[in-house]
């Protein structure tokens, strides 16, 4: 019996998520031994006129990471759902837009301006932008189109299960891997980890006092922090709360908050507004002009609550930004 | 082109205590104003999760109006001091997302303030009138037509990039 | 202590006794005054009662030179301009239309007025910003056994009484207790003088007038002190036609700022006393040890 | 979640009730009913004349056993008024009175608006977000609390006087509270009472002595309440109970030791007499006091004040020794289950209208001032005397003194038209003084009331209609030299009139306590703007309030006369009884859970509930709510970052798909 198929890919991501799945060590040649990799661009030499190649379902599981914010990684996308049984968001980008959706603050103008004009290591006095076809020496050339929304897998295909992480854990990865050769799946769309917040599972929640109220909110640079108590209880924005487990709370662990990378629990519909609704209610002062003070001590809302949601949140991206009419690719 | 025929849609979170039973008290005094609100009834505006006020306007609120106790006179002692704590936050983040602040209004009207009910969402009414639609379900759907543009474009090129049958020849 | 100060047409023609008074009077207290440069009418009474807008403007144009001129509040003892340069700020702030027509006029004059100046009387200036207490340092002189009548008129109180009670104010009887001067009870404190009536409809005005000194005399005033330039005229110039009307009622009538002139030893021709028509008797010349 | 519970199939029964008129004429309600008719899950949908009628609720609940529904929503009136209503119908019809959802298509949309097109646009959406909504319900048990049968009443003028009395000799236990050292409030200063003219104190006195001497009454009179913590059936009341340097239970009353005070004659203001005469540091408020206990004002009392003093009084009241000058503050826990208050009403201070001369002329007067000059039992012995002893020759009294006034009350106050016209009679009866009264509008529509009117004309009282300008003493006219004027505008007459008296009583109006803001907090009540207690329905619930078990009786709901006060007393009481009476009261299950699996264990929300009623388990390290002690606010719903607090009646779901109903439809 041949060997089940099993696809990687990258789209707007960083490669931690890559990584990741590295970094499941000897653990991988499990994984090599119990399935035939056909895509996996990181690490191997297949071409997508490979995968076009194959017929459509032939993929068991694709696990695809990164946002998605060109057109061809919404071509990979599709192609990579019509060939696959499952596919799979794998990280935080694909499965919340993650980082690279906090792009959704501006406007596509906005960013290539500032990356090809004003960022100040750049040198460009031409004003060159990437263009998405251009005739060089006779010959056509083509890029993909940077759409302006950056989104998450699920906002372009349909996505069968999500495995959460800023990068997913082994653990979790294994778990997914082993579940999905023994057809041992949740139901569809599920989130692959506990549905419980993070709390449950940090070191430091014993020592997180019960009438805990902020009078105060101070950032990790701005404090030495304390490496066993509660950060909310050092005055310091711990999305934990209002973040799905299963992270072994690795940076609790290691002395740093919880920003939410594995996203909301599934009771949730918005994890920024639930930890700003949460940390707001519990402000200690009762005077309206105190507690805004208190509160401007969180001078990015979007960025901490929304720092790897956004693309996934109610309101997706900031609502006012023109909106450019799309061009074929 | 702004639609002629719009009219602002405003959802209101009304506690139950004060401000849905000034809002009662307005309809027994038989004040007039205007239409657009739609109100929903909780025990208390510290039930409003910052969620509701996002859903809303994602669904095509055009502005949200939450209602509560005077403070100090919370019928829970003090669920509205949460309240104002959450939307002191909740507007600047809706501010930094691109949502004029006048869309969103916190109001304490007490029981006995049906006159206030009227003025708070004629005023309200106007406001956002002035500002014109939110519409956030268009946009979404704006922003969206770069994607299902493309995927149309994908799909009619899909027979050409689909590979040939594999034909096994005997 | 610094004030821009806008003394109006009265305070230089025939109230001009009033000025000639308040200045040294501020000058010995410390309070720096300086006169608005190229003011103009204030906009007042048959103006205002025509075209609002346009009184607005008249108006509009004074304080925004007072503003133009440094951030003091302005002083304006006349109680017409008073009213009217604060009832031009109220307009201003509650009726849009006039609101645009006056910014639209200064802007051509290339001037502009945000609604910071504020407008003063110099009795609220001189109970609530020098104090009695100092007031009470400088008297040399204390008007001690002189029966005042203490007379507000209309303008200052109504319809804005924004430094005291609108139906018995006590700004000036307290002042006027300060320079030891016994403040007689008046209720007529604030009825009216008779206003413009007393040129156009005498015997309704007049009337008003004799009133207001004849329960001046009747509850032993020697004196009524008043606050106001068109108060001080009528209450002063009329009294022949009062005599043959209705019988004397003589009782000569000063501004406030005259009699502290007088309790803070200042000569009476210095303060302009020499103008009325009913003057005042001497004064004792009793100096406080001081 | 299964929306639909065991029965699988959503089977909604939609009625839309004209109202009459009331809805019908805005809304038109058969257009709601055919668009709802068409929204999934929907299998009946109605428009009724009158839902909430026995034949409307009727129709439910032949429907629920004919079409098997399993929801129901009915769009009509506002549901604080007929939810409870429809739930029973929903119950009787054999369904779980939670799978019910209200529509306020009434006071939110129908009364409000009048264009007809957007107001049935209005409750389209309405209905459609109740339509979504009512699918998520699930099958909720009310819970019963029982309720303390004590009472509390606060306030000890004749409303709480008869309200004590009432629940007492029902044979339920009461604590009457009261500010002051005795009980009484402003009536015990009458003289006679309109419009029959008895005796005020002869009525009312033997009210008072049955409060001191009933079994089931504890009176706490110069007590007041300083804290209030629960809820209707179970309230822990602290009471302040303010030193008075008597023991109360030694004192006889004899007033040995006023006699011997040091002080030979009063020499400070005597509160029940309007500070028309004066009293001693020790004193005892007037002669029909309860109790009949004296009191000493630390304020006054030199051996309080300096600790220097013969103390006459300590040897008069000899071996009682009732008189304890170490007597401290006390605060007394007392549990009951429902509360009155009774705490009546201020005079305006006629000071406010310095035009009228309050305060100004010694013979302005206020109508209490009158009153007490013209009891028998008063300071001067019940002769209408004018400052100088002499009796006035002509008296005006002004009426609307802080009523029905832009500047200063808007309310009439109800009784001064009566309360004048009777003192004019007593002024008529007691001197040859002439009576004019300036009045706005005569009101006189209680009973017997047109008829002391009439007697006033009769008697030969003027009267003059119109808003009295001032009051003055500068006069004009010889005849007006040494009198006070009256200037006015008679509206009848046509021209403004200069009218000299002797004497001007002004008839000032009533005006909620300084105070009222606080015991309104205290009590967790409302106010109407004028600041008068807000009763829960102005027509439906006169005595009842938004805070269950909380009732209020007599003027601190607004000005009424002693008739009014006592029927509000009496129904306050009834209303009380009927709760203890039944003994529990059902709470609205909309109480807050955690669902233990998924609790993290955050504790974000265990400082939210100013109820204590989320603990945290540190064995399975979870929060979990006590049903007993929560609310129901939904605060800690809204705050649970994780999404794992329900409220039942509320549940995120509940709301979310509200939202979406009534943006579902233009």
């Amino acid at each position: 019996m041949p060997k089940p198929k099993i696809a990687l890919y990258w789209c707007a991501s960083c490669g931690g998520c890559e990584e990741a799945v590295v970094d499941l060590a000897e653990g991988i040649l499990g994984v090599v031994e119990a399935v035939d990799i056909v895509l996996w661009p990181v690490a191997m030499d297949f071409k997508k006129k490979d995968i076009e190649a194959m017929a459509d379902q032939s993929i068991v599981a694709t696990l695809l990471n990164g946002a998605i914010r060109t057109s061809e990684q919404e071509a990979m996308a599709h192609l990579l759902r019509r060939k696959s049984q499952f596919l799979i968001a794998y990280g935080a980008c694909a499965h919340l837009g993650g980082i690279p959706s906090l792009a959704n603050q501006f406007s596509r103008e906005q960013m290539l301006k500032y990356v090809y004009e004003d960022a100040p290591t750049m040198v460009n006095e031409a004003k060159t932008r990437p263009q998405v076809s251009c005739q060089n020496n006779g010959h056509a050339m083509t890029l993909p189109q940077l759409r302006q929304v950056v989104r998450s897998l699920d906002q372009v295909v349909e996505v069968d299960y999500y495995i959460p992480g800023c990068p997913p854990t082994s653990k979790l990865t294994q778990a997914a891997i082993s579940a999905l050769l023994a057809g041992k799946l949740p139901p569809k769309g599920s989130v692959l980890a506990p549905d419980i917040a993070l709390c449950d599972q940090c070191s430091r929640k014993g020592s997180k006092p019960a009438n805990l109220s902020f009078s105060q909110f101070k950032r990790p640079h701005q404090t030495l922090l304390d490496p066993e108590l509660c950060f909310l209880a050092q005055g310091v924005v711990c999305m934990g709360p209002a973040t799905r487990g299963g992270c072994e709370a690795l940076c609790t662990g290691g002395n740093m908050p919880c920003t939410g990378c594995f996203g909301p629990t599934s009771r949730v519909r918005d994890q920024g507004a639930k930890m700003l609704s949460s940390l707001c209610a519990n402000v200690a002062s009762k005077d309206e002009k105190e507690a805004s003070a208190i509160l401007s001590g969180i001078p990015d809302p979007v960025g901490t609550f929304y720092r790897y949601g956004l693309a996934k949140s109610l309101l997706r991206r900031k609502v006012d930004l023109p909106v450019e009419t799309p061009e074929t690719p | 082109m702004p639609d002629p025929n719009w009219q602002p849609r405003i959802v209101a979170f009304f506690c139950n205590w004060c401000t849905y039973t000034a809002a009662d008290l307005a309809g027994v005094s038989r004040l007039k104003y205007a239409p657009n609100v739609r109100v929903i009834r909780l025990m208390c505006s510290g039930r409003v999760d910052p969620q509701f006020v996002l859903e809303a306007l994602a669904r095509g609120a055009d502005g949200v109006l939450i209602g509560g106790c005077h403070i100090g006179d919370c019928h829970y002692v003090e669920g509205n001091y949460k309240t104002v704590r959450r939307f002191e936050m909740l507007k600047r983040l809706l501010a930094d997302l691109g949502i004029e602040e006048q869309r969103v209004r916190l109001e304490w009207i007490s029981a006995s303030e049906g006159d206030r009910v009227k003025t708070v969402i004629n005023e309200m009414v106007e406001q956002v009138r002035a500002l014109g639609p939110l519409n956030l379900p268009n946009r979404f759907a704006d922003w969206d037509r770069e994607v299902s543009e493309w995927e149309a474009h994908l799909q009619t090129e899909e027979p050409s990039a689909r590979p040939e049958p594999e034909v096994t020849h005997a | 202590m610094k004030y821009s100060y806008f003394p109006g047409c009265s305070l230089k023609g025939l109230g001009r006794s009033y000025e000639e008074s308040l200045l040294p009077v501020m000058k010995q207290l410390g309070v720096e005054i300086a006169e608005l440069e190229d003011w103009n009418c204030c906009g007042a009474t048959a103006y205002m009662s025509v075209d609002e807008a346009k009184a607005g403007v008249l108006a509009a144009r004074n304080l925004a030179i007072a503003e133009k001129s440094g951030p003091h509040d302005l002083l304006t003892p006349c109680s017409a301009c008073y009213l009217v340069l604060n009832k031009t700020k109220h307009n201003l702030e509650d009726f849009p239309d006039i609101r645009d027509t006056v910014h639209n006029a200064l802007r051509r004059g290339h001037l502009t007025y945000s609604g910071n100046t504020k407008v003063r009387h110099p009795l609220d200036v001189l109970v609530h910003d020098v104090g009695l207490e100092a007031i009470k340092q400088k008297v040399v002189r204390p008007l001690k056994g002189l029966k005042v009548a203490p007379y507000y008129g209309c303008q200052v109180v109504r319809p804005y009484s924004t430094f005291d009670d609108a139906w018995n104010p006590t700004t000036m009887d307290r002042l006027l207790a300060a320079l030891g001067a016994e403040v007689v009870h008046y209720p007529l404190k604030t009825k009216c003088c008779g206003g413009s009536l007393t040129g156009t409809v005498p015997e309704a005005g007049l009337r008003l007038t004799y009133i207001l000194l004849k329960e001046a005399v009747r509850r032993g005033a020697d004196v009524i002190a008043t606050i106001c330039p068109l108060c001080q005229f009528n209450l002063d110039a009329y009294h022949d036609q009062i005599d043959r009307r209705w019988g004397p009622a003589r009782i000569p009538t000063v501004y406030f700022t005259q009699l502290m002139g007088l309790a803070f030893g200042l000569p009476a021709r210095q303060l302009g006393l020499q103008r009325n028509f009913i003057p005042m008797k001497a004064l004792g010349t009793e100096r406080a040890t001081v | 979640m299964n929306a639909n519970g065991k029965n699988g199939e959503l089977r909604i029964g939609f009625y839309i009730c004209h109202c009459g008129h009331n809805i019908a004429g805005v809304v038109d309600c058969p257009a709601v009913a055919e668009y709802v008719a068409k929204l999934p899950g929907v299998a009946v949908s109605r428009d009724y004349k009158y839902m909430c009628s026995d034949p409307g609720q009727e129709l439910i609940q032949q429907d629920i056993r004919e079409h098997k529904l399993n929801r129901v929503v009915v769009a009509s009136c506002s549901p604080l008024l007929h939810e409870a209503t429809f739930r029973k119908a929903v119950a009787a019809g054999g369904l779980n009175p939670f799978f019910f959802q209200m529509v306020n298509i009434r006071e939110h949309d129908s009364w409000v608006h009048t264009d007809r097109a957007a107001a049935t646009t209005k409750a389209k959406a309405l209905a459609h977000a109740a339509v979504r909504r009512v699918r998520f319900h699930k099958a909720l048990e009310t819970t019963r609390v029982p309720i303390h049968p004590d009472v509390l009443v606060v306030g000890g003028g004749i409303s709480g006087i008869h309200a004590a009395i009432t629940i007492a000799n029902a044979g339920k236990k009461v604590f009457l509270v009261e500010r002051d050292p005795s009980i009484g409030g402003h009536m015990a200063k009458f003289d006679k009472t309109f419009p029959t003219l008895d005796c005020a104190a002869c009525i009312l006195t033997p009210k008072m002595s049955a409060v001191r001497s009933h079994e089931n009454i504890t009176l706490w009179t110069y007590s007041e309440v300083v804290k209030v913590e629960g809820y209707v059936g179970n309230y822990t009341v602290t009471v302040k109970r303010k030193p008075r340097y008597v023991n109360e239970d030694l004192c006889v009353g004899c007033q040995e030791c006023i006699k011997a005070c040091v002080y030979k004659e009063g020499k400070f203001p005597d509160e029940f007499n309007v500070g028309l005469s004066k009293r001693k540091p020790v004193y005892i408020p007037f002669p029909q006091a309860v109790p009949q206990v004296v009191v000493i004002d630390p304020h006054y009392c030199l051996q309080l004040k300096t600790g220097k003093c013969k103390k006459t009084c300590l040897e008069a009241c000899a071996d009682r020794q009732a008189i304890d000058f170490t007597q401290k503050e006390e605060l007394v826990e007392i549990k009951v289950g429902n509360i009155i208050l009774a705490t009546g009403f201020k005079l305006f201070d006629a000071k406010r209208i310095p035009q009228y001369g309050y305060g100004l002329y010694p013979n302005v007067v206020t109508s209490i001032e009158l009153e007490r000059l013209v009891t028998s039992s008063g300071p001067t012995s019940g002769e209408i005397v004018l400052r100088d002893g002499k009796p006035p020759k002509s008296v005006g009294f002004i009426l609307c003194v802080g009523s029905r006034d832009m500047k200063t009350n808007r309310w009439c106050s109800r009784t001064c038209c009566m309360h004048s016209m009777k003192l004019a009679q007593l002024v008529r009866e007691h001197t040859d003084a002439d009576v004019t009264v300036f009045y706005l509008d005569i009101r006189a529509p209680g009973k017997g009331c047109e008829e002391f009117y009439d007697k006033s004309l009769r008697d030969g009282i003027q009267f003059v209609r119109g808003r009295v300008a001032e009051v003055t003493d500068w006069a004009l006219a010889p005849e007006e030299e040494g009198k006070l004027v009256i200037r006015v505008e008679d509206t009848l007459a046509g021209f403004v009139r200069r009218i000299p008296v002797d004497m001007i009583v002004l008839a000032v109006g009533m005006e909620p306590h300084a105070d009222a803001q606080d015991v309104r907090r205290l009590f967790n009540l409302s106010c109407g703007s004028e600041g008068w207690f807000l009763e829960k329905h102005p027509k439906l619930a006169p005595v009842s309030t938004f805070t269950d078990g909380v009732f209020i009786a007599g003027c601190c709901q607004g000005p009424k006369d002693i008739p009014d006060s006592i029927a509000q007393a009496g129904a306050a009481a009834a209303e009380a009884m009927a709760l203890i009476d039944k003994g529990y009261i059902e709470q609205e299950p909309n109480t807050a859970y955690i669902l233990e699996q998924d609790c993290s264990g955050c504790k974000s929300c265990l400082p939210l509930c100013p109820f204590t009623a989320i603990t945290f388990d540190e064995a399975k390290q979870k929060a979990s709510i006590n049903a007993a002690l929560c609310k129901g606010c939904g605060t800690c719903v809204a705050a649970c970052p994780s999404g794992s607090i329900h409220q039942n009646l509320f549940e995120d779901e509940e709301i979310f798909s509200e939202i979406d109903g009534v943006l579902s439809y233009a």
